[in-house]
């Protein structure tokens, strides 16, 4: 019981990534494809935070010596969570939105030339041109 | 795609919000060293004020204000500004991004240094997102067809 | 400055394209000069690099100046310095190549054309320097998204589609690879890869580390299109633009290839890629399947470009089935293929994009007669295919002649029939298209409704009608490289190659 | 597809349940990713750079080069939407 909950975040993570995954892999609407994409980072999101977390711990805000009286004060590294995760993060947030942003491009193109977003009509649309 | 929707209210309301929207969001980039926040956020939440405008009015009302050309020169101008500081360290016979050694430059100490070149990167992260999302959102909002306001 | 090299080559193609949007609303034409401006100096400092390494060793550079594990380093060996000049070199090369092609496929979008490929290029040459693996993960962002792009703008209609279909799995390689990065931050809480490399063995047990292998290996093999993950790579290649498909042919793949070497012989060592786990064992399988399978479909397409695009499979079976037997003979081979085929596939490709910007198709059957209307973009071509297949004078050969030996000294027999088997299949493919140019078989002429107008037909064929100058040049210079590079593979390989091979090898 | 997606999506379900067996429990403050690399940045960002948000210092100067990239990415996105999708009239 201890080790389902003392790693509850990493199985919602699991849940998620593999809700997003499949999504991706099987759905033919390409625009679900992209809510499977998002779903999938996402959960891979909720991993790294929860990595950098400590219980009881706050932001990474150091408090001691930022008061101009409390200078060269030891900081309790057990009082603040890893901020390294959370760089990452940041990162990885960016890249997700510029990769969401260049598929949108990217579906748009597709739908001016097909005028539809569904995998199979596309393919039925590619397969009688060629038949012509 | 986005047509002109005249409602009196909604027009008004923005061009209420708008303002500390901006405000709001150069805090967020400015504010960045003591609490949440950054070029990033900022940038994001600067975009969004313009993207409200393109919403309650249109593309072209949008335009006006900044147009296309305005906006493709800020976005690189961000990235020139983040690496031309890493730039300036390199001139300085430091490594690159290495902004202590700015303190040959202006009469602060090392850390302080530091806390600037901090800064000056946020101001160009934030200048960048705001125009590529300001970019990414009329193109795809139009699909790419929209024309620039005439003067 | 030699210092600041391993900087100076990545900002330097960085800060142009940014500059590129800037002066591209001001003068369009000067964005062409500024691209090979830039790429030339990086070759230069690609070429310091190298000589740095060989003459001082490794380098180590610290950005921003933080000690490694806490902030991002770079470390050049020999294979980095190796890869670095690969890229450089052939991304110059198809940027001078791209002038033509550029302007008559997409005449209005030039300057954005090329700040997106030297944004490309940033992100390859910033994948192969970096010794930080989260790092690795940026520039492996910037390089997906820029090659998204340029094969979307592609002419066919198809385009859009097969770049979609590859941003879909190039995410799920990406996501894995950061799946990667996350399980092993999360049991050592480093992301360098020189510390990761110091922590890892006493972790080697650990079901995490396991798991951690498997996500980047997946996912990097996602990347460089291996075998059963390749199904996004002949869509995407067939549709780009030439110059788009000659680069990322000649390129990507075999940073795909680097990456996999750096994760499985520095963040991991070889006692746990080879011994500990059968992984090169399953590498090993997976890179014959995908040697026999590309080739078979590559005998079975009619265009060309799509045919290159499953030779390319094939050949990167080669280059892991060189890694996968894990020996210095192999291994050598390998990195051998690695910039042998760079050069075959940047040939190829360029060539079958001449051929399109003169004819305006690919087909096979579009290559008719084409010595008599294109002899050197022809002969550049046969030269590429006769080194991809493997035959003596040329580079190639030499290559395959280190991987078949590295499949006999590790025992297994079966890998190096199969690599003769497929090089057989190669040379089928290729000689369809060979005979083609110079010898076609009479039916073929007298098939279609061609023959409605043989002399007007023959005066055309007749003609000599060669590619542009920016086109031809590039062309001429990778099959000259290809010639003469075989001759030099001696001095390659007792200068960088053999400090390259990992330690218990 | 269905059935080739719910594969591969089983078999890599099982391989995370699998590592996250050895996991260290979430929210342990004594894990090796928050014992190893990240105390310096907490303990040394008002010394090092005078900045008391560590998450600012570590994104724009410890990993500062890591930022310059995701700038770049994020440029890269604008260009590319600009390059996909403009079309003049």
């Amino acid at each position: 019981m201890e080790f389902i909950i003392g790693k509850f975040n990493y199985w919602i993570y699991i849940v998620l990534m593999m809700i997003g995954f499949y999504a991706m892999i099987a759905k033919s609407n390409l625009v679900k494809k992209l809510v499977g994409m998002n779903i999938f980072q996402t959960a891979i999101i909720l991993f790294f935070i929860s990595i950098g977390s400590k219980k009881g711990a706050t932001i990474p805000i150091i408090q001691e010596g930022a008061t101009g009286d409390a200078v060269n004060q030891a900081v309790n590294v057990a009082r603040y969570i890893n901020p390294l995760p959370h760089v990452l993060m940041l990162t990885a947030i960016v890249v997700m939105v510029s990769t969401f942003g260049v598929a949108m491009a990217l579906i748009i193109m597709i739908f001016r030339k097909y005028k539809t977003l569904e995998e199979d009509e596309i393919l039925e649309i590619m397969r009688s041109e060629e038949n012509k | 795609m986005i047509g002109r929707f005249d409602n009196v209210i909604i027009q008004t309301i923005s061009r209420l919000l708008i303002p500390p929207i901006q405000l709001f969001a150069l805090y967020v980039i400015a504010h960045g060293h003591y609490s949440p926040g950054g070029g990033f956020q900022g940038g994001c939440i600067l975009g969004a004020s313009f993207i409200l405008m393109v919403i309650a009015y249109d593309i072209k009302e949008a335009k006006r204000m900044m147009s296309e050309k305005v906006n493709t020169i800020f976005s690189s101008l961000g990235v020139i500004i983040y690496s031309g500081i890493g730039v300036v360290c390199l001139i300085l016979s430091a490594n690159y991004l290495d902004y202590g050694i700015l303190n040959k430059i202006m009469p602060v100490t090392i850390a302080e240094a530091r806390a600037l070149g901090i800064f000056g990167v946020e101001v160009g992260v934030g200048i960048t997102v705001m125009a590529v999302m300001v970019s990414i959102f009329l193109n795809l909002a139009s699909g790419g067809e929209h024309e620039e306001a005439e003067e | 400055m030699t210092a600041q090299a391993p900087i100076l080559i990545i900002i330097i193609p960085l800060i142009a394209s940014f500059l590129n949007v800037i002066i591209g609303l001001w003068r369009k034409r000067l964005c062409y000069p500024l691209v090979i401006i830039t790429l030339s100096l990086s070759v230069i400092l690609s070429i310091s690099i190298l000589n740095t390494v060989i003459t001082q060793g490794v380098i180590h550079y610290r950005l921003g100046g933080w000690e490694p594990p806490w902030g991002i380093e770079y470390v050049i060996d020999h294979l980095n310095a190796f890869i670095l000049i690969i890229v450089s070199f052939i991304s110059f090369t198809i940027a001078i190549y791209s002038k033509r092609n550029v302007e008559q496929e997409f005449p209005e979008k030039t300057v954005y054309f090329y700040t997106i490929y030297l944004l490309l290029v940033t992100g390859l040459l910033g994948i192969t320097i970096t010794g930080d693996v989260f790092n690795l993960y940026v520039f492996l962002e910037i390089t997906s998204l820029a090659v998204y792009a340029l094969i979307a703008i592609g002419r066919d209609k198809k385009a859009p589609l097969a770049s979609f279909n590859y941003l879909i799995m190039g995410t799920i390689g990406a996501c894995f690879y950061l799946l990667g990065v996350g399980y092993l931050y999360i049991v050592t809480g480093s992301l360098n890869m020189a510390d990761l490399g110091r922590l890892l063995p006493d972790l080697y047990h650990s079901k995490v580390v396991l798991a951690a292998f498997a996500f980047f290996t997946v996912g990097v093999a996602i990347k460089m299109a291996l075998f059963p993950l390749h199904v996004w790579l002949p869509d995407a290649y067939t549709y780009a633009p030439s110059t788009v498909s000659a680069f990322a042919a000649s390129t990507m793949t075999k940073v795909g290839v680097y990456v996999m070497i750096r994760i499985m012989f520095t963040v991991f060592e070889p006692r746990f890629s080879i011994v500990m786990l059968p992984s090169t064992e399953i590498l090993g399988w997976v890179a014959s399947g995908a040697m026999i399978f590309g080739c078979i479909l590559a005998i079975a397409q009619t265009d060309v470009k799509r045919m290159l695009s499953y030779i390319l499979i094939a050949e990167v079976g080669y280059i892991v089935i060189g890694v996968s037997v894990a020996n210095r003979a192999g291994f050598t081979g390998a990195l051998l293929y690695i910039l042998f085929d760079a050069f075959t596939m940047a040939c190829l490709f360029m060539a079958a994009g001449a051929v399109m910007h003169k004819t305006g198709e690919t087909s096979i059957h579009g290559f008719r007669h084409l010595h008599r209307r294109m002899p050197l973009t022809m002969a550049a071509f046969s030269i590429a295919a006769l080194s991809a297949i493997g035959v003596p004078p040329f580079a190639g050969f030499f290559s395959k002649w280190y991987l078949v030996l590295g499949a006999i000294d590790a025992g297994k027999w079966i890998f190096a029939v199969l690599l003769l088997l497929s090089s057989l299949l190669v040379a089928v493919a290729f000689f369809r298209i060979i005979q083609n140019v110079y010898f076609p078989p009479y039916e073929i002429l007298i098939a279609g409704s061609e023959i409605a107008l043989p002399s007007a037909r023959n005066d055309k064929i007749t003609l000599m009608d060669e590619a542009p100058m920016s086109m031809l040049l590039p062309i001429v210079i990778m099959a000259a490289g290809i010639l003469l590079l075989g001759f030099f593979s001696g001095r390659i390989i007792s200068t960088i190659i053999q400090f390259t091979v990992p330690g218990g090898f | 597809m269905r059935f080739f997606a719910l594969i591969a999506v089983i078999i890599t379900g099982a391989l995370l349940i699998y590592a996250t067996v050895d996991m260290p429990n979430w929210g342990d403050p004594n894990s090796p990713a928050n014992i190893h690399v990240s105390p310096r940045y907490i303990e040394k960002t008002i010394e090092e750079t005078a900045t008391p948000n560590a998450v600012t210092s570590v994104v724009a100067d410890y990993r500062g080069y890591d930022t310059l990239g995701e700038t770049t990415v994020i440029f890269t996105s604008g260009i590319i939407c600009i390059l996909l999708l403009r079309r003049r009239k």
